[in-house]
């Protein structure tokens, strides 16, 4: 890795250590990291929007080629009423127009209210319902074979399992009864299902941590002192000592005011 | 934006396809080389397939023709001599024929498409005569056998989509059900629902916030305005921030999206001077923080630990970051109530939240806080259609295995009818 | 005029793109496809109201002098850098802004913004999730009744699936896990997934026919 | 406050530290633990393992790197046992991202074969691979099911020239070796639908022994292939490569990545113990006192 890499490499490493120490308590270095990301990553995602989505989606629709002459030239005019629209949005800069701006806010909604009716229909409900419709083994239970009484019941409690935790939702019919027992089933295999999940998750999550430990270490720390950096190689140990100066002194900081406030309550 | 996703893929799909036809298969192998000859068995020529029909691909925008054959007597048996089929393509019985694709052996359909209007290398013109030939072809590419050509078939676009008739019929009646049940509701008619823990909690906590002189945080989540769950969410929104407004409590709404913001400010101003204090909406209440996740998260939970907010309460669209927000809220001491309709998400809610509304319950929320009749009508209309769709499981799965049972296939029928296709 | 034009344009394209759904004919892919493109560029035009509001009220906290100002500043520097450099570059030999050709997405501090300061941050607040569902299964994994206990219980079953410290009895667990992912988890992601598209229906049918519209504001 | 009820009230900090603690500790401290060896895995190393000296493998490398993760410490793992055991392997990608990998592994193999090793009480002489005799690289073709039909014909018909150029036939160890009736067993590793078509495509017309490496989510679909006889064995994400690696006696990044996973998820249960030991003891507690 050459030095100036290895510089930015050691402000990655201070950021992510920056953003560690949150585990710890809010602090400068973490409300720098924080304030940092915010910033750069709305200008980076803004400036992705206009050279993948903007431009060529209105712009080049417009002006083929030279944005400002987009009054000129256009391939597709009709392309003008989006824009427009798009420009109603800032009619909130000023208090008198901003009721302008509801009329794009309300196309939005509208075109997104109106494609979700048929197409969640379709994915969650339709779809789920012909999933739900199983053809139950029962040879598992009653010979033929292998008894297997494992498998026939799970497709029951598949079947049965997705009633019951339907029936918990309903929200006109109070729980009492052998619909409440239904019911109270349902949250089970709901709570079962949440659990399993969870725990399923853990492993995935652990890995994550584990792959910024190995980041800080092999991209890091080990290059840091790495004998075969000849050149600069001051300079690789120097920059790393900078940031765990920094961390240590804090870490030192911290301590000392916590002796303190622990000798003044006692 | 799942719509826009499925377009986007089906056109890669589309345009893979149309690579798949400029592209031999399989490369030419050197015949020539004499080891080569040596170690090869020799191939037979295979049977050509039968029965090859040529339709129009139906359900689609037209550009698009399905053929189908019965495999050729060589696919399949033992080490088999038809490895895949090449199917070729003219607008004349005499050709000349041009490959247009191919499909590995144990196929038996084939679509011949273009992708795009704009894409005119692969544009299928509607409405011309077509006429299709397919080629059984063995591992060795240059023995094959060719079978008769089938045709004229003309494409053309369709004005309905028959595979999606049961989608039709689930919301038609959902539909009329709404609609029923809103006119019931109109005439005044008593409908009951059930407490919803979640939603009880809402006022209690902003109460308590007021009493502790702190604010309250909304969290509307990563999606945007075209999410339906953060629809849902502005809803909420409204009612908490008519009582946020009554109560003269302080709000926070950090954005992850622009126009989720200008419609959560208009939404939250609206509220305040429902509840008759225009002038305590402040600009600053509901503001943008950025379009990045993890960006959004780390501010958020900054907000958390430094304003200290007496309530937290989380709706809409939330995907890895909701353990991450709940969490440091439960640092902060604040009394949290989460939903979302990300299934994946709803666990850690459960988890790390006071409460949760769970799925469906978040759609069910604006209802039971807005307590006016006509939404509480729709949600008479969903407790319907669910008791529907459990009627329909319960007798798809009783007709299936009825039928099973006396080795008939109108089980699988009565099921077929439900399937969405296309 | 202010409340009844928005409304009836929700009604318009909304009952559109469901009739839309429908159609597989080539004119109504076309309109559905601009119609998404509307979508797509409202936003972008959007996107400079929030980040106007972004620096207003950053400019606000630095102008007013509050306590974490400098932090304010910070955001705002890098906000703006960022942004010059994602369209700053060297198009034919000469440097200069360029809005018209992607090459600001080359230039050298546009990319390591990425990998250097988006890149680590991102997956370390990411990775802050190993911590936080530790903590979170502490706190709340009480068997304080039956439903805390059937979470625990799944949760744990779950969480052991893997562990060699538990001799025969390691099998039945991993089955008894498996049994749980994909039994009750998939009967209980059924329902849940069915209820939310009802939901779903129900709360867009609501909007388009302009009985919720709390979103749209007054006056 | 009792000890029970600290107990309930850990400070959250302190869990984080020692899982951290944990984690770091586990991952610097290279040290065994038990695993638990399926049988499903355990068939496929002991296919491979009664293998005799120069029989043929073939390594489907199907994955491209994002699944990198969890089926590389497989492939490393299968690579080194095959390899030792004098057994010849011909590598394969029929994923496009696949090319570069292969043959950074084999470059990484290379490199560890040349050391004298020791493995479940045997030891061997490291040697140098040969490339032609002890394996060849096929190298990369599009659309999978296709290439894996043709090479149930022969394998010169997709790849007339191997990766590095070379013509198949030029290379010693193809001599004799048409197609999968001349391969011992194929090994397949993927992340994807690649797994699927060597099941229907290959298994099922040229019926050869075949072994699975899928990623952990994929498994479980799998396991019906198993039990009617079309899969010898089956390797799940991480945890199978673990397995391998400790039959192999060659304890790798898998098992490194299993040990800290078991110890962060023990950290993690016994918080969830302690706490639940805490609140059981309080609220009996709390009971006598209300007596």
């Amino acid at each position: 890795m050459d030095f100036e890499t290895f510089l930015w490499t050691t402000f990655g490493a201070f950021c992510t250590l920056a953003i560690f120490s949150f585990l710890y308590k809010d602090n400068p270095f973490y409300k720098f990291a924080e304030h940092l990301m915010v910033g750069t990553a709305t200008g980076y995602f803004s400036v992705l929007l206009w050279h993948n989505s903007l431009y060529p989606n209105l712009f080049a629709k417009l002006a083929d080629g030279n944005w400002y002459m987009l009054w000129l030239n256009s391939s597709a005019p009709w392309y003008l009423i989006p824009g427009l629209l798009g420009l109603l949005m800032w009619t909130r800069f000023s208090k008198q127009y901003s009721w302008m701006s509801r009329w794009p806010m309300a196309l939005y909604i509208g075109i997104s209210a109106g494609l979700a009716i048929p197409l969640e229909m379709s994915n969650r409900v339709n779809k789920q319902l012909y999933a739900m419709m199983s053809d139950i083994s029962w040879g598992n239970f009653f010979g033929s074979g292998l008894f297997d009484p494992i498998s026939g019941l799970s497709q029951v409690i598949i079947l049965v399992g997705a009633i019951a935790a339907l029936a918990y939702f309903f929200f006109s019919k109070a729980h009492t009864g052998a619909f409440g027992g239904l019911a109270k089933f349902g949250i089970w295999i709901l709570m079962i299902g949440f659990g399993a999940s969870f725990g399923y998750t853990v492993m995935a999550r652990i890995s994550l941590f584990i792959e910024r430990v190995q980041f800080l270490n092999r991209s890091w720390i080990q290059v840091a002192f790495d004998s075969s950096n000849t050149n600069h190689h001051s300079g690789y140990i120097i920059a790393f000592l900078v940031v765990a100066m920094a961390i240590l002194a804090y870490i030192v900081r911290e301590i000392v005011a916590h002796l303190k406030k622990s000798e003044n309550i006692s | 934006m799942k719509p826009l996703l499925i377009t986007v893929s089906l056109l890669s799909l589309m345009t893979a396809a149309s690579f798949a036809q400029s592209d031999p298969p399989v490369e030419q192998p050197m015949a020539t080389d004499s080891t080569m000859v040596a170690s090869t068995p020799s191939i037979t020529p295979p049977a050509p397939v039968s029965s090859l029909e040529a339709k129009d691909s139906p359900d689609d925008h037209g550009h698009s023709i399905t053929l189908s054959w019965e495999p050729s007597a060589d696919d399949g048996a033992g080490a088999a001599t038809v490895t895949s089929y090449v199917i070729y393509h003219s607008t004349s019985p005499e050709g000349p024929f041009d490959s247009v694709g191919s499909a590995i052996s144990g196929a038996t359909t084939f679509t011949h498409s273009s992708a795009k209007e704009s894409d005119a290398a692969g544009f299928l013109a509607d409405y011309v005569d077509r006429y299709y030939r397919i080629d059984a072809v063995t591992a060795d590419q240059t023995i094959r056998t060719p079978s008769s050509v089938v045709g004229p078939v003309q494409s053309s676009g369709q004005w309905y989509n028959d595979g999606r008739t049961p989608v039709a019929v689930a919301v038609a009646f959902f539909g009329l059900l709404s609609l029923f049940f809103l006119k019931r509701a109109k005439a005044g008619a008593d409908l009951y629902v059930r407490p919803l823990g979640g939603i009880e909690a809402v006022d209690e906590a902003i109460g308590r916030a007021t009493e502790m002189g702190k604010p309250i945080l909304y969290v509307l989540g990563l999606g945007t305005a075209s999410d339906i769950s953060t629809i849902a969410s502005f809803t909420i929104l409204g009612r908490v921030a008519k009582r946020v407004a009554e109560y003269q409590t302080h709000l926070i709404v950090p954005c992850y999206d622009p126009i989720v913001m200008a419609v959560a400010q208009e939404t939250v101003k609206a509220a305040y001077m429902d509840a008759g204090r225009p002038d305590d909406y402040k600009e600053d209440m509901v503001y943008f923080l950025t379009n990045s996740q993890f960006g959004y998260v780390g501010a958020v939970n900054g907000i958390m630990l430094r304003q200290l907010p007496a309530t937290n309460v989380y709706m809409g669209k939330f995907y890895a970051e909701s353990l991450l927000l709940a969490e440091t809220g439960a640092l902060a001491g604040s009394i949290q109530i989460s939903g979302t309709d990300e299934v994946a998400q709803i666990p850690f809610f459960v988890v790390a939240c006071d409460y949760t509304l769970i799925g469906e319950e978040l759609y069910a929320a604006s209802a039971y806080l807005g307590r006016e009749p006509l939404l509480l009508g729709s949600l008479k209309a969903q407790d319907y259609a669910k008791a529907a769709v459990i009627i329909c499981a319960l007798l798809g799965a009783l007709a299936l295995n009825i039928a099973a049972a006396s080795n008939a296939t109108w089980g699988l029928t009565f099921k077929e009818f439900f399937k969405v296709t296309n | 005029m202010k409340r009844q034009i928005p409304l009836v344009l929700v009604l318009i394209f909304g009952l559109f793109m469901v009739i839309q759904y429908f159609i597989p004919h080539e004119s109504s892919e076309w309109i559905y496809e601009y119609l998404l493109d509307w979508i797509t560029i409202i936003g972008v035009f959007a996107l400079v109201l929030g980040i106007w509001s972004l620096f207003k009220v950053n400019y606000d906290k630095i102008s007013q002098r509050k306590p974490d100002r400098g932090y304010s500043l910070v955001l705002l520097i890098s906000l703006f850098a960022t942004m010059f450099f994602g369209f700053f570059a060297k198009v034919d030999g000469s440097w200069g802004l360029h809005f018209s050709t992607a090459d600001g997405l080359q230039s050298y501090m546009y990319r390591h913004a990425y990998e250097y300061i988006i890149r680590p941050i991102q997956s370390t607040i990411f990775s802050l999730l190993a911590f936080f569902i530790a903590s979170a299964a502490y706190r709340a994994f009480r068997a304080r009744n039956v439903l805390a206990s059937l979470l625990l219980a799944a949760a744990l079953i779950v969480m052991l699936r893997f562990n060699p410290y538990l001799g025969p009895l390691g099998d039945y667990i991993s089955e008894a896990a498996n049994w749980l992912l994909n039994v009750p988890n998939l009967a209980a992601k059924r329902a849940i997934v069915i209820g939310i598209g009802l939901g779903m229906v129900a709360t867009a049918l609501k909007v388009i026919l302009g009985i919720e519209r709390s979103y749209m504001g007054k006056g | 406050m009792t000890i029970f009820e600290k107990m309930m009230a850990i400070d959250r900090r302190w869990v984080f530290l020692l899982l951290a603690v944990v984690v770091v500790g586990t991952y610097a401290i290279s040290f065994q633990i038990p695993i638990r060896i399926n049988s499903e895995v355990r068939t496929i190393y002991e296919f491979v393992d009664k293998l005799k000296p120069g029989e043929i493998v073939y390594l489907g490398i199907d994955y491209d790197p994002s699944n990198q993760a969890e089926l590389h410490p497989m492939a490393y793992a299968v690579m080194e046992h095959c390899f030792r055991k004098n057994l010849r392997i011909i590598f394969c990608t029929l994923s496009q991202y696949g090319p570069g990998m292969v043959d950074a592994a084999i470059k990484d193999i290379t490199d560890s074969l040349k050391l004298d090793k020791t493995y479940n009480g045997i030891d061997y002489k490291g040697r140098e691979l040969v490339n032609g005799i002890d394996y060849v690289f096929l190298g990369y073709k599009p659309y999978y099911a296709l290439q894996i039909l043709a090479m149930g014909q022969n394998f010169r018909l997709p790849f007339p020239i191997d990766y590095y150029g070379q013509p198949l036939d030029s290379r010693p160890m193809m001599q004799g070796v048409v197609n999968y009736k001349q391969v011992a067993v194929v090994i397949d590793l993927s992340g994807g639908n690649i797994t699927d078509a060597w099941i229907s495509y290959g298994q099922g017309r040229f019926n050869f022994p075949l072994a699975l490496g899928t990623t952990g989510v994929m498994a479980a679909d799998y396991y019906p292939y198993l039990n009617s006889g079309q899969v010898l064995g089956l390797m799940g994400g991480l945890l199978g490569a673990a397995q391998y690696e400790k039959l192999a006696d060659n304890p790798g990044p898998a098992v490194d990545g299993m040990r800290i996973q078991v110890f962060a998820h023990l950290v993690i249960i016994a918080f969830i113990v302690l706490g639940n030991i805490g609140y059981f003891t309080a609220k009996r507690r709390r009971a006598k006192e209300g007596k």
